[in-house]
């Protein structure tokens, strides 16, 4: 597959976004503005990015606790992110969510989760909804290596292959789960092995090369909205900050792998590739980093000048009437 | 007006909404071709195909949150879960996600989802078979919680249930199932919240759930003979719970019992006589008394399992006493 | 392997005991003396007998709705069986809990389930006691391919796994749950291929050949109490009365299917094999039928005239004190 | 007396009662090495390793049926939930199984195990990390639920908590884990059903629950200043639920408010007011009140967060009100 240039820059510009929005949220948070929990995905914003690029609007994506990428790549504003996390009334969930419950159903963000797992049915679930109704559209469930030890995972892929429905099951394993080694959850260090048990194809793939990814997703999205049925991805990605923030990163893993993955950057990948190809210049990609960095600077400006929700407002939506 | 059964009632219910909204599609074990475990959907496999009456894997967790998901994405699906038993698998799916998504999404996200099953103690179904569970539906915020009664109400209740945007549990108690009364043809839709005072009185209130609410009209009747004048009310959805009719009977006389066959602690009574005790304490000329279901499993043996729930003997004694106070 | 003759024969009667007490039920069914469900596993007593063969008292069985056949086959006596199914104060249960939740710790029989795949999880967890007692005792997980699909599954057979624990998942592949067929579940046929993906061995079995299932069961068990860890077992079987008793039988399967197995009893099938290896005469097993027949008349008689449990009781056990 | 958090506490409990009992070993996602996301276990691992302290992998369910199995098998499991939103997975495990095991097996298995993990609303956590749910566990026969407010209480009731043999919640409200407070050294057993008589008072009666405790009192030193004698009981087992205590506090106030952040439709509240009125009926001078958070999924923003659950300003205020009637 080759991938058109402009193609390549757009998802470097992507990537970039997400990581500079991320960053922006680590300062927040040692500012204290962000009030809850803070999980990023500084390291792994290829996967999140590779995907969401073959997605329409009305597409539909089901997220994780450490779902800023997802949210963001599914075309999530970053104002809206920020203003959500600072728990403000513009934020996407309108404060009520936080960093855990990004809710974007106008672009097709349905929700990233705090509970483990819940992504994989309700994707499953969404299409099942497409092929009920005979609509040409897909869904994806993104979820960590933590997730795939979860009865969800095999409740949730079974009933999407018996049924074909068009649906992309897109493991991203970061080796552990908050401290605790997949190697020691798991006698198989791959999850894409166990999707012939379940009749439908797998893949294991270089998350941290965002080509590798957007190739392979394209295939598997081609897949689904063809009717051909689901796939598992699994992208083997890292995780370079705390598990959440504020929280301890040292006793489960070493800094020299610490390292090696950071070595791995995506984005400082992807760069380097772009120049070595010729397709972006030096100054091309600054000027890619300064658009980025307005853009977050704006979010962030925007955030802090939203007005809080309106406590009168509590009770609001808990039902439809 | 011709006579259905209760389940036909529900199923007829059921079946008109289908033939009105195609996002609508039931998902359940054994509800495909061979019509549910208690012909919940007999004939419907026939009309509608695999795409709407699904047959799914024994994985309640699972199939409850892929019909989760599709309410997000514009379905309107039914969860048919035959016994409300295997609902718990799937608590955390209806706790934390099904009953929260139109909260976290502002309402932008809707749920329109029906869970149904069959609840009650009733012929020897033992530990894992005669759960009712609805208190736990009604202590989390985001669920509508149906009980009806009579096979009208079934039909009327599940047709607002299948235009209600919010996660609505339905609940069938497995010794109604059979029982037949007079049921509306075609467009007969029964409102939340509003309970039904089955049979006047003046001199004490019992309030009932599903089955224990013919039981409370027999007792009733036997009262009568014995010159006490019993109201008897079917709250027919237990969230919203109609309190308002309960407090304006409880003013009228003064006494209030609650029969429910579920367990006690934290149950419907519970809730309601907390509710009168707040609203109407002036009213009460007796304690409220609540008459529950034993707290134990549900035990198999036939004496013992009727040792373990309310009767109508039961009903009458408890009003007797309530009278006496 | 070569299993003694006086082992094949010990198979045999365990499985006509079983049958036999089976038909028992079937017949007090239909004359209203059953109260509840009542689910025969006519047709698959080679799975239960194959297997429990090896278990010692203190070794734990944890079963299924379709359990009779492991309460016998683990040594509880048949007039405990039919008397609970009775209803009865002397059932295993006290009467508490009929066909689908009999009891019998004293000789390792952990329960029968009314809810499905609750056994895998609550045998794996015996097993985790087991090491970490350091006790050289083995649990077994009986369970249908319905279970097979359900997350328990997964989540327990993964756990055994990754600790290596000293249990035995035996699947009872009788081809379907209720009236749904396990191809319209599945895309696999077999359940046993799923092992490697949880890094345990797997086997598919002939589940109507006892001789077959006792040596695997026999590698299994030693594996397991050697702790050398979990294995999972798929014995392929039919169960040739309806799901439960009083239900209908058809539109589902065809009667040409169900006479094909029932060609392949595993009972006529031993009692043929034992025929022609000499290892048995006609008189010999006519004096087991005679033995067995003994046995339920009695278990009969006994439970008829067993009490009912004492309403006073009702609320006795639910708490410890 | 030493001073140690309530966390501190919990886990000298556990530590000691690991030391003397071998059959005890605790599972759950990070409590092994990592000491618990909340410290519950930190320092164990070292002395015990990993069979005892048993990281596992994320599935709450699983573990949960695993630790059953263990306890009918003759090991005494403690399930450490984290959050115990994570718990509502395994609520199928729990409510079919492990609450019935002994009555199904006619007190012939036994089922010592206890379940923990932190509850209540503060700190942003949000609509999946801000739980409560003790209700549902009153709900259903066959489980203990502990909800200590002290540190000493927290050890003492953890120390009972791990020789019974039932199946015990044992509840932390998040709120709570680093107040400091007096505990004994070594063998200090809290039993079970026993509320305690926290401050006493004249006017009212106020029970309140976990957290909601600290706020009642301070409220009352409040409502003192203003001449309203307060009395607050500290429920500490919701299961068994000592309503003498309370009975006999109403007794004398004739009145009685109940504060819980949790959910008010069949609550703690509701079924307390529920056996109030039943028992003492002719003691009350006034509406039996219940304080509950919001009817909402709890909000992550501050200024939503604190609109959903009661402070010390409410408590007062409802005091005020209902002294008032
Ligand atoms: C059902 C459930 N159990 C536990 C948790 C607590 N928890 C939050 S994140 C996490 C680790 C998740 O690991 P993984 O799925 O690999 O995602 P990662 O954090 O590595 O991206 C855990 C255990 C939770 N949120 N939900
Ligand atoms: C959790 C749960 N869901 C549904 C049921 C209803 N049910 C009872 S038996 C059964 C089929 C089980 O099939 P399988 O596991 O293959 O066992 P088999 O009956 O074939 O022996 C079903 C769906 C149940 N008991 N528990
Ligand atoms: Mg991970
Ligand atoms: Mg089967």
């Amino acid at each position: 597959m080759s991938i058109p240039g402009t193609v390549q820059l757009a998802l470097y510009r992507q990537m970039l976004l997400i990581r500079r929005t991320e960053e922006q949220l680590v300062r927040s948070y040692q500012l204290g503005l962000i009030h809850g929990a803070c999980h990023t995905c500084i390291g792994q914003e290829a996967v999140a990015v590779g995907v969401c690029a073959h997605l329409r609007p009305d597409d539909l994506v089901f997220s994780t606790h450490r779902g800023h990428g997802h949210a963001l790549a599914k075309g999530v504003p970053p104002r809206a992110v920020i203003a959500e996390l600072f728990g403000r009334a513009t934020g996407c969930s309108g404060g009520r969510g936080g960093s855990m419950h990004l809710f974007a159903p106008e672009v097709g963000l349905m929700g990233t989760s705090g509970i483990v797992a819940a992504s994989i049915l309700q994707a499953v679930g969404a299409a099942y909804a497409f092929s009920l109704l005979k609509q040409e559209r897909v869904s994806v469930a993104f979820f960590g290596d933590g997730a795939a030890n979860n009865g969800a995972f095999h409740e949730g892929i079974n009933m999407a292959s018996i049924w074909q429905l068009p649906v992309l099951f897109v493991c991203e394993n970061n080796l552990y789960a908050t401290e605790v080694p997949f190697a020691s959850v798991s006698r198989n260090p791959d999850v894409a092995v166990r999707a012939p048990a379940y009749g439908l194809p797998g893949q294991v793939i270089d998350g941290n090369d965002v080509l590798a990814v957007y190739e392979a997703a394209a295939e598997a999205v081609q897949r689904a909205r063809s009717g051909a049925g689901p796939t598992l991805l699994e992208c083997k990605t890292y995780r370079t900050r705390p598990h959440s923030e504020g929280m301890r990163d040292t006793g489960y893993r070493s800094a020299e792998e610490v390292e090696a993955w950071k070595a791995r950057c995506p984005i400082k990948g992807l760069a380097a590739y772009l120049l070595s190809e010729g397709t972006a210049t030096e100054s091309e990609l600054a000027q890619i980093e300064a658009e980025v960095q307005a853009v977050v600077e704006e979010a962030l400006a925007f955030a802090e000048r939203s007005p809080w929700p309106d406590p009168s407002t509590l009770t609001d939506h808990v039902y439809s009437l | 007006m011709r006579e259905l059964t209760f389940m036909a009632a529900t199923r007829e219910g059921l079946a008109e909404e289908m033939a009105r909204d195609p996002s609508i599609f039931v998902m359940g074990e054994g509800i495909g071709a061979r019509g549910g475990n208690f012909n919940s959907t007999t004939g419907l496999y026939e009309l509608y195909g695999p795409w709407r009456l699904r047959d799914a894997p024994i994985c309640e967790r699972g199939f409850t949150g892929l019909c989760t998901g599709a309410a997000m994405a514009g379905a309107r699906p039914v969860v048919d879960f035959m016994f409300i038993d295997f609902e718990l698998d799937a608590l955390g799916e209806l706790f934390n996600q099904t009953s929260r998504i139109q909260y976290m999404s502002q309402g932008r996200i809707r749920m329109p989802i029906l869970l149904r099953g069959c609840i009650g103690i009733s012929g020897s179904a033992g530990p894992h078979h005669s759960g009712n569970y609805y208190p736990l539906f009604m202590h989390v915020p985001g669920f509508r919680v149906v009980v009806p009664t009579t096979p009208a109400d079934a039909k009327g209740l599940i047709k607002t249930a299948l235009r209600c945007d919010d996660p609505v549990l339905f609940l069938e108690h497995k010794g109604l199932l059979n029982v037949r009364g007079p049921v509306p043809d075609g467009e007969h839709l029964v409102p939340f919240g509003q309970a039904a005072v089955v049979r006047e009185g003046r001199d004490v209130t019992v309030v009932a759930i599903a089955l224990q609410v013919r039981h409370a009209l027999e007792a009733a009747t036997r009262l009568e003979q014995e010159g006490v004048s019993v109201e008897v009310i079917d709250p027919r959805t237990l969230a919203p719970l109609d309190t308002g009719t309960i407090v304006a009977s409880v003013h009228k006389t003064g006494r209030l019992l609650i029969v429910d066959e579920d367990y006690a602690p934290c149950g419907v009574g519970a809730e309601i006589a907390a509710q009168i005790v707040d609203r109407a304490l002036d009213d009460l000329d007796a304690p409220i008394r609540r008459l529950n279901g034993a707290f134990v499993p549900t035990p198999y043996s036939p004496p013992l399992e009727s040792a373990a729930v309310p009767n109508v003997g039961r009903i009458a004694a408890a009003i007797r006493d309530l009278v006496a106070e």
